[in-house]
């Protein structure tokens, strides 16, 4: 099990399905942050699992994974930031009280 | 001769509208001398093209063309024949006249109503004269703009309705005419190797035509395409129900515009450009399109019988007018197409004066319900005699030029078939049932209590007025007597006409 | 003395074991992360599904990527979010739902896309080995600094345009409170 | 690495330097206006000249990543015009809200690096992460009024939404990775034509395909991927509106002909009836919704997911077998950057005391308030709606005629670009109507903006003019640019 | 000589010109320009008329043109600008240009306190500008031109005093009735185009034969079409008795002498097209007889003076076409050129009654007028006697030939029905001169003072006209058959005739002719006595006296059998209710609906699609519901339908 791709692309895959889940019905930003993290991670998990098999791929998986770790941590850090703006703004952090631009 | 005249005629009210564009808007008489100076000098111009231009042959005389978009062979090309030159004079004479007729009526931004007017004159010529087929789009796109303006801004009540509808109807056709006119370019690429050159000019294209190279599907789609952008602008039944509420709104000299020269577009590029580059699609629709002409001409008449207002009922009338130029196009016959175009002059002529009068009982009265009028004959006799004048001009009286162009129209009918004369006869009763009961209920008749209210103010016609309906009543009458002046220029296009359409059919 | 590869009595390898069991941790905190009512212990359990990650990177031979997952992710980027949480807790906020309204929905399509995935991963034939391959530490180092230069000196830049953007954002400031209607 | 590679990336290079200049600027001078423009303006410039002598030559770095060719050099330097124009309009704009124009200036002139990376990346992983510096400076932009409740509204939505389409699409490149072995776009594109040639294509394929799409349109705004657009646009001030309606959406258009055209070009029968589905599905949406709206600035970002799916057309003219349809994008991405940054930059204009808003109100009696504002306006506005000559005009007939050329289902789009364009004179006259057809109500005088905005206005209007009357200058670029390495 | 045709009508036109640009400054002389063209206008007629009589002056038997430009020269379709004469249009021009003068004359004292007396006479001239053109055209489509401008003329005479409602609506009704007949002429002449390539009448007459027959007939009946309108006949004759609106001369000159004579001119030029299609000429006979009893029996009833004397006209128009139809030719022409005179003056003598007595037109206010108006009345009686068809005065030998023509040619019924109609002539015009003339005045006390004599300018063309209402019988009619009018006409009717293949038996007064002739004279003089028994009569020189019996007439009128047939003459058989019906009422109801078909079906589709869209739109919209997660929910729909269509994409 552990030495089949399919098991980790389908790892993966629950992964990502969790995460979307997450982000389509949690009502607080942060937790929709933190779905989009389990999302990006699932991405990771699907990279490495293609470099941990396919020999070609192996090395360049690290890099990839390495370099989406940090642009989930920029991503991260300017998500923060706005959502703490709006929290000074809006005074609550659930996202579906947010619509005062509609229709 | 290698003065690029046409171009000049084209550009000269733009550069009008620039010179008004750069005056100062305190000087509103200025401005309105201005531009009416300029609409002259166009007017002149395009009288001495007239002299200039050589009656009898065939094809097309002062071609000027020059490269614009050399990657899809697109150019500036321009060039008259007898249809256009006709269709330019009435244009320039129509537009001094209109403009003249607005120093009265335009109090109010002055300055951006003669830029629009002027601007409005260089697209109706330039698509007369436009022998590319963008350039001819191009120049019909522009033509809507000032026109939106005018209505929207100087028009009436009910003016942002009527304006909105007039430019979203056009606009449906006319891009859906932009998808034919490339769609046609396209073809003509890949019949010449995927070279582009000439691809958009129309001579060349005619000549593709008329070698049979376009397919029947495509003949059909591309010239339902432009039929529905000319019908719509003509317009045809049952694409006419934004040309009374247009009129209604719209200013005088907007009224006298749009029926005098826009109406014409239509019908111009269905002469021009729908039936000879898709002769077979032509005959394929003829029977239909004839059939919707014939309905436009009486139910337009019907209509306009129970109109409650005179532009309203003006605008109506057209619908039934504009029915036999449409009717003279597609029944194929030289007779009744000279007719079609005598008649898209002479409705110019008339519709337009008649809108000039009814401005000029608008001007005095600021209402146009026949209802509230009564006992103009006696008020303002000069206007009466006039108004009576156009009236029985409008219901075809003979001797007058409406008369020619329907009778030849009728006659070119009957050659083909009996039938479509008798449908469209009864429009001689019909016509002068709605004109001469609005004109008893306008002119006839004791004073009403509505005119009674407004006390003196009803003067007759002014000096300025009169001049404006003059050039139109004289050259009804000079129609109407020598209608040879016309023919005789169309004797060419109307058998060019023919041998394109008559492609399809064998010859 | 090497371990043997599976347990011995039942014979399943003890890669398996380790995978199932790191599996079963990373699904089922995730699954806490997206359901769990109180947002802390969300951040928490976020916190253990990243480092059950941080395992299978491990198992899948990728020791770097799993030290950057728990130095970076862990370290990090969770502690950013536990941070967060604690400046937006509403303290006097009554308790409110954690889920949309739209929650049996996004069940729905969750599950939608998870079957979507699954089958068409199944559904495939990969290029691939059937064994896993271990990634060296200098290898990753040397292809980061050659071929992959450039997205790695974009990233450095997208995170000094991140730094700078998020703490102009962030930071609390007596400015002109005007708002606008847009 | 070598010096020839940073000489290739030299304008990005710079880019980078003149974000930073202008911070420092700041730090030396804090506070001030002028010098922060000064540099800004005067350090884009150098990009556009480091740009232009590139013009007319090919060639790759960094192994192949990045992609110096005729798309690259159009491309930045429309973002760069975007950058600023964007500067010009802000200015104005921010100083009386308090808003400091230097970190605008530097997260700007990020984000446009980004777009220009994105121009001329060749390697899907520096295109994503190209991407990412793309959009994360443009989250922070849209809620750079950070005091004001709509601008942060719209920047949290934006981000979130954007972020979960960065998740999605990465999940798609991940696959389309591990399937093709590689991350060169040529590389990519060698691997699928060997797959098209041996037949089906496999499932995972498919699904990471259907990811990278969903992730691709939802930048460009594309239905039924576009919620975050009316939300953000409205939000954000109106300079980083008119900033984010073209900047982002010529990027994403940028990816799309890199990824798709480039890479994915031998799939291009698969995706081909997709792409026709979101332009017609875009288009439609977008105008019919526009339709109904009262404010202009929503307004118009319902008429630029119309415009993405116009543009759409030209992807799906492409892929129908007409390589010109890769020139009409081109073209009317740059044709689109004038005319509608022209016409925010009007709305800002009237904006540009803090309170005023963007109703269609506003602008009643404005074609008599400021005859020059309001004949502007009705420039862009026609321009927009494709009256000839205009810019917008041949923007749509590029795109109208490449679709004939492909034929078959394209035309039917065609047709139905043109219904929808007819649909769409409604909204943009409308604004006309109460700029010229009604009387002003209410105080919304509008504050005659400063030198440097009425540059930029005049550039806009010039240039939507320019485009219109003489199309040959930019249609010549755009052909140019239609080949490019991929 | 030819060259003086133009003149002719040029004149006129001319003076119209002059009047209608400067007359309004003119002010009392308003009338001498007009006046003075149609004076020369009548010089130069009867010089051309004595030319084509005579076959002098340039005129040969078959009548000499004048082609002055070719005015539609369109390709496929050519008609000129072009005049003829021949003894046909010779006859005419001697009835219009002369009766035409008499009423310019009349009208200058007629018309003398008129404000819009400038008008008037522009509007005259006009008129007389039309008729010319219409009868001297040698082309039809110059006929309809002339055709429609008489229209006109006649449209804008009958509103003359337009203030008024009725006028107003008598001159739209006459216009539109008109149109309708000019609608089938319209049509003829298309036809006469496609199937002959030609409209000058010369030589479609001399093609006519060649084509197909179904064509001849088709083209004869849309001729008729037109000849109906023009001439009132049944069913277009509902607008000549409302014409009486018009100012009196208007009546004599054109709804009596001129206009209403140019459907008989239009059948009786087009003899050869006529003459081939026998079926049509039964028809023509037909519904000129139907219409010559039917007007004569409202006449019976009618009290308004000018009313009588228009349905008179209609009965006497009728006996026209009835002679045309039967083949009596030149008996029509005869008939239109001795009622043209007497009917002409029996208006014209109208109108001076009307103005002797300030206005009044009811018959039932007049009585005993004789004595204060005695020029008037003895040219009045002239003409009635002369309409009555007492020998041997004008209207005896043309009425006599019709009847004879109708007898001899086979159409006995038409005989009959017309000697019935003899009589009935004879009846109602002495109950016009009974109630007017004779008998106790009944006039209002308030205008009975002033009641004078008209001036000389009016009396003089009264007396002027008398003169041919007695003699013109005799001089050109007499021998009948075989008198001037008919050695003139015959190069016109002759091959006609001969094609028909009757030859006119010679007359033959102690014969069938003389019988006929004295049958009718004897029911016209029993006709004469019993209107005097029942409304009296007054004429001392012949010893005849007798009171009004307005009793017996009550009496008469209700008596059963009698009294259904009164009341539906008094209301005219009920014609203008039944038009009244159909086109202002369900016509107008037709409009309406139309209207509202096109606001509401066509409109509203129009409308409706910028609802529908706009309604799209606000649906559409609410799917922005400003929360991020339905957002995504979108997002992640989308993702899923477009995975799921890639796959299908991908396994196809």
């Amino acid at each position: 099990m552990s030495n089949s791709l399919d098991s980790y692309l389908v790892l993966s895959g629950l992964l990502f399905a969790i995460g979307t889940f997450g982000f389509l019905a949690r009502r607080n930003a942060i937790s929709m942050l933190m779905s989009i993290e389990l999302m990006i991670n699932a991405v990771n998990l699907t990279v490495l699992a293609f470099g941990a098999f396919v020999a070609p791929l192996r090395v360049h998986a690290a890099v990839i994974a390495l370099l989406v770790i940090a642009v989930a941590a920029a991503e991260a850090t300017v998500g923060l930031a706005i959502v703490i703006a709006i929290f000074r703004n809006k005074k609550t952090p659930l996202v579906d009280e947010y619509d005062s631009m509609r229709d | 001769m290698n003065l690029p005249i046409l171009s000049l005629i084209t550009f000269t009210p733009l550069v009008g509208a620039l010179a008004v564009a750069a005056l100062p808007s305190r000087y509103p008489h200025l401005i309105r001398r201005t531009a009416l100076a300029f609409s002259l000098l166009a007017w002149v111009m395009s009288l001495v093209l007239l002299a200039a231009y050589a009656f009898g042959p065939t094809g097309f005389q002062f071609v000027e063309a020059h490269n614009w978009i050399p990657t899809f062979g697109i150019r500036y090309k321009v060039g008259i024949d007898g249809l256009s030159i006709l269709m330019v004079v009435l244009t320039t004479t129509l537009s001094w006249i209109s403009i003249l007729a607005s120093f009265g009526p335009i109090k109010d931004r002055v300055k951006g109503y003669m830029i629009s007017f002027l601007v409005l004159e260089v697209g109706m010529i330039g698509v007369f004269l436009a022998l590319d087929l963008f350039l001819f789009y191009i120049y019909w796109e522009i033509v809507l703009v000032p026109m939106y303006l005018i209505i929207g801004i100087w028009g009436g009540s009910n003016r942002i309705y009527a304006t909105m509808k007039f430019v979203l109807y056009t606009l449906v056709g006319s891009l859906l005419m932009l998808v034919a006119i490339l769609a046609t370019a396209f073809a003509y690429q890949v019949g010449h190797g995927g070279s582009w050159v000439g691809a958009f000019d129309f001579q060349l294209l005619q000549q593709f035509a008329a070698s049979g190279q376009f397919g029947d599907a495509f003949q059909n789609l591309a010239f339902l395409a432009l039929f529905l952008a000319f019908a719509i602008k003509v317009p045809m039944f049952p694409f006419h129900t934004w040309l009374p509420d247009a009129h209604t709104e719209a200013p005088t000299a907007g009224s006298v515009i749009l029926a005098g020269v826009l109406l014409k577009l239509g019908a111009y590029g269905l002469i021009r450009f729908a039936v000879p580059l898709y002769p077979h699609a032509a005959h394929t629709f003829a029977g239909p399109i004839i059939v919707l002409s014939v309905i436009a001409i009486v139910y337009g008449a019907i209509v306009s019988i129970v109109q409650p207002d005179l532009k309203r009922l003006i605008a109506y009338s057209s619908v039934s007018h504009m029915g036999f130029v449409t009717l003279g196009i597609f029944v194929f016959s030289a007779t009744a197409l000279q007719g079609a175009i005598l008649q898209m002059i002479s409705h110019g002529l008339i519709t337009g004066g008649l809108f000039l009068l009814v401005g000029v009982i608008y001007e005095r009265t600021h209402d146009r319900t026949i209802a509230k009028m009564g006992g103009l004959a006696a008020t303002m006799p000069v206007w009466a005699t006039v108004f009576g004048f156009f009236i029985l001009a409008s219901a075809g009286l003979p001797g007058l030029s409406g008369f020619v162009g329907e009778f030849l129209v009728f006659v070119g009918s009957f050659g083909i078939s009996p039938l479509i004369a008798v449908a469209t006869i009864i429009v001689m009763v019909l016509a002068a049932t709605y004109l001469l009961w609005m004109f008893q209920r306008v002119a006839f008749g004791t004073m009403s209590d509505f005119l009674k209210g407004l006390g003196g103010h009803l003067t007759d016609m002014t000096g300025t007025e009169a001049v404006t309906l003059l050039p139109l009543g004289f050259l009804i009458v000079v129609l109407g007597l020598f209608p040879s002046l016309v023919l005789d220029l169309l004797r060419a296009p109307a058998q060019a006409f023919l041998a394109a359409a008559g492609v399809a059919v064998g010859g | 003395m090497p371990i043997s590869d599976s347990i011995p009595l039942v014979g399943i390898r003890w890669d398996d074991v380790l995978f199932v069991v790191l599996a079963a941790a990373l699904l089922g905190s995730a699954l806490l992360v997206v359901t769990l009512r109180d947002i802390i212990r969300c951040g928490l359990a976020l916190t253990a599904s990243l480092a059950s990650l941080a395992g299978i990177y491990a198992l899948l031979g990728n020791p770097l990527v799993a030290a950057t997952q728990v130095l970076v992710y862990i370290g990090a980027i969770s502690v950013l979010i536990l941070f967060a949480i604690m400046v937006t807790q509403t303290k006097n906020a009554p308790v409110r739902l954690a889920f949309q309204t739209q929650a049996w929905i996004a069940a729905v399509a969750a599950v939608a896309i998870a079957i979507v995935i699954s089958i068409t991963v199944l559904a495939t034939t990969w290029p691939a080995g059937g064994q896993r391959l271990w990634t060296a530490t200098t290898e990753v180092a040397h292809l980061l600094f050659s071929d992959y230069v450039l997205p790695f000196e974009v990233v450095s830049v997208l995170l000094t345009a991140a730094v700078v953007g998020g703490v102009y954002l962030a930071r609390r400031e007596s400015g002109p409170r005007e708002e606008d209607r847009s | 690495m070598n010096w020839s590679d940073i000489g290739t990336i030299s304008p990005v290079v710079i880019a980078v330097l003149v974000a930073a200049a202008v911070l420092v600027v700041d730090m030396v001078a804090p506070g001030r206006r002028d010098p922060v423009i000064v540099t800004a303006l005067g350090g884009l410039g150098i990009v556009a000249v480091a740009i232009l002598i590139q013009a007319g030559r090919s060639g790759s770095a960094f192994g192949g990543a990045y992609s110096l060719d005729n798309l690259t050099v159009f491309l930045d330097m429309l973002f760069v015009a975007i950058a600023a124009l964007t500067i010009m309009f802000a200015a104005d704009y921010l100083e009386p809200r308090g808003l400091p124009i230097a970190e605008f200036a530097a997260v700007l002139i990020f984000a446009v690096t980004g777009a220009m990376l994105v121009a001329g990346s060749t390697d899907l992983l520096l295109l994503f992460v190209a991407l990412e510096l793309m959009v994360l400076p443009g989250y922070m932009l849209a809620g750079f009024a950070r005091h004001d409740p709509y601008s942060t509204e719209g920047a949290i939505k934006y981000f979130l939404l954007g972020s979960f389409s960065s998740a999605i699409l990465l999940f798609g490149l991940a696959y389309v990775w591990g399937i093709t072995g590689t991350t060169r776009v040529d590389g990519v594109a060698a691997a699928l034509a060997t797959v098209v040639a041996t037949g089906k294509i496999a499932p995972g394929l498919a699904m990471g395909l259907a990811f990278m799409t969903t992730g691709v349109a939802f930048k460009m705004a594309a239905v039924p991927f576009h919620y975050w657009t009316p939300d953000a646009y409205q939000g954000s001030p109106t300079p980083v509106t008119a900033y984010l309606s073209v900047g982002p959406k010529v990027g994403a258009f940028a990816i799309a002909l890199r990824l798709f055209v480039g890479a994915l070009g031998p799939l291009k029968a698969d995706w081909l009836p997709v792409v026709i589905v979101l332009a017609a599905l875009t288009m439609t949406l977008g105008n019919l919704v526009a339709i109904t709206q009262d404010n202009v600035k929503r307004m118009l970002a319902y008429s630029s997911i119309a415009h993405t799916g116009y543009i759409l057309v030209g992807l799906a003219a492409y892929a129908g077998g007409e390589q010109s349809g890769l020139s009409a994008i081109l073209f009317y991405g740059a044709a689109y950057t004038f005319m509608n940054m022209g016409a925010f930059a009007v709305v800002t204009a009237l904006q540009r005391r803090p309170g005023v808003s963007s109703q269609i109100a506003t602008f009643a009696g404005l074609g008599r308030r400021d005859p020059w504002l309001g004949a502007l306006m009705a420039l862009f506005l026609l321009s927009l709606t494709g009256i000839p000559p205009l810019a917008g005009f041949w923007a749509k007939a590029y795109v109208i005629l490449a679709a004939i050329q492909a034929g078959g289902w394209l035309t039917v789009l065609a047709v139905l670009a043109m219904i929808n364009a007819a649909a769409a004179a409604f909204y943009y006259l409308r604004v006309v109507v109460y700029m010229y057809m009604r009387e002003p109500t209410g105080d919304a005088a509008p504050s005659s903006p400063g030198a440097l905005f009425r540059t930029g206005l005049a550039i806009t209007g010039v240039g939507t003019l320019i485009f219109g009357l003489f199309p040959a200058l930019v249609a010549a670029a755009a052909d140019a640019a239609n080949v490019f390495h991929g | 000589m030819t060259f003086l045709i133009p003149l002719i009508p040029l004149l006129p036109l001319a003076g119209f010109a002059i009047t209608g640009l400067l007359g309004r400054e003119m002010g009392k002389q308003s009338h001498k320009v007009a006046v003075w063209a149609v004076v020369a206008s009548w010089l130069v007629a009867m010089l051309v008329a004595f030319g084509a009589l005579s076959h002098t002056l340039g005129f040969d038997a078959a009548g000499a043109g004048i082609k002055l430009w070719d005015w539609i020269p369109a390709t496929g379709f050519h008609a000129d600008m072009g005049f003829f004469v021949d003894p046909l249009t010779a006859c005419l021009l001697i009835v219009v240009t002369t009766i035409g003068m008499l009423v310019h004359i009349y009208s200058i004292g007629y018309m003398a306190h008129d404000e819009g007396k400038w008008r008037f006479f522009a509007y005259l001239n006009l008129f007389m500008f039309s008729m010319l053109m219409l009868i001297l055209a040698d082309n039809f489509l110059l006929v309809f031109a002339g055709w429609e401008l008489v229209g006109l003329c006649s449209y804008l005479l009958i509103g003359f005093w337009f203030p008024r409602r009725s006028a107003a609506e008598a001159a739209k009704k006459a216009f539109l009735v008109n149109r309708v007949g000019d609608m089938g002429f319209a049509l003829g002449i298309m036809a006469i185009w496609t199937q002959l390539g030609t409209l000058n009448m010369q030589a479609v007459f001399a093609k006519f034969a060649g084509v197909p027959h179904e064509w001849q007939i088709a083209i004869a009946l849309l001729i008729l079409c037109g000849a109906i309108g023009k001439s009132a006949q049944f069913p277009l004759h509902v607008w000549l008795p409302d014409a009486m609106e018009g100012p009196t001369p208007v009546s004599a000159l054109i709804h009596a002498a001129t206009m209403v004579n140019a459907g008989v001119y239009l059948i009786a030029r087009c003899n050869p097209i006529f003459g081939t299609v026998p079926e049509v000429m039964v028809i023509v006979a037909a519904i000129g007889i139907f219409t010559a009893i039917m007007a004569a029996s409202i006449a019976f009833t009618q009290t308004d003076i000018k009313r009588v004397l228009a349905y008179s006209t209609l009965s006497q128009l009728g006996y026209m076409f009835a002679s045309l139809g039967v083949g009596a030719w030149t008996a029509a022409i005869f008939h239109l050129m001795s009622h043209g005179f007497f009917k002409g003056l029996l208006f014209l003598g109208s109108g001076s009654v009307i103005h002797a007595v300030d206005g009044e037109q009811d018959m039932r206010k007049m009585g005993g007028l004789a004595r204060k108006i005695p020029i008037t009345y003895v040219t009045m009686l002239i003409g009635s006697v002369a309409i009555a068809g007492v020998p041997p005065l004008a209207g005896f030998f043309s009425k006599d030939e019709i009847l004879g023509g109708a007898f001899k040619n086979g159409f006995l019924w038409v005989w009959a029905i017309g000697f019935v109609v003899a009589g009935m002539t004879a009846f109602y015009m002495f109950r016009l001169m009974g109630m007017t003339f004779w008998g106790q005045s009944r006039v209002d006390p308030e205008k009975e003072h002033p009641t004078h004599e008209s001036p000389p300018t009016m009396t003089r063309p009264l007396i002027l006209l008398a003169i041919p209402a007695i003699f013109l019988g005799l001089l050109i009619g007499f021998p009948p058959e075989s008198g001037l009018l008919h050695q003139w006409l015959a190069p016109v009717f002759e091959a006609t005739i001969t094609a028909s293949g009757r030859t006119e038996a010679a007359y033959s007064f102690f014969g069938i002719d003389g019988v006929l002739a004295i049958g009718t004279t004897a029911l016209v003089a029993v006709a004469i006595v019993m209107a005097w028994r029942l409304f009296g009569v007054n004429m001392p020189a012949l010893g005849l006296h007798a009171e009004p019996r307005p009793d017996r007439v009550r009496e008469l009128s209700e008596r059963q059998g009698l009294a259904e047939l009164y009341r539906g003459s008094s209301h005219k058989w009920w014609f203008d209710d039944l038009n009244n019906l159909l086109f202002v009422v369900w016509g107008g109801k037709l409009a309406a609906a139309v209207f509202w078909f096109d606001r509401t079906v066509i409109d509203g589709t129009v409308n409706g699609i910028g609802t529908v869209t706009t309604g799209a739109g606000m649906r559409l919209r609410q799917v922005q519901t400003g929360r991020v997660q339905n957002y995504a929910l979108g997002i992640a729909l989308g993702l899923i339908a477009m995975a799921v269509g890639y796959i299908l994409i991908a396994v196809r």
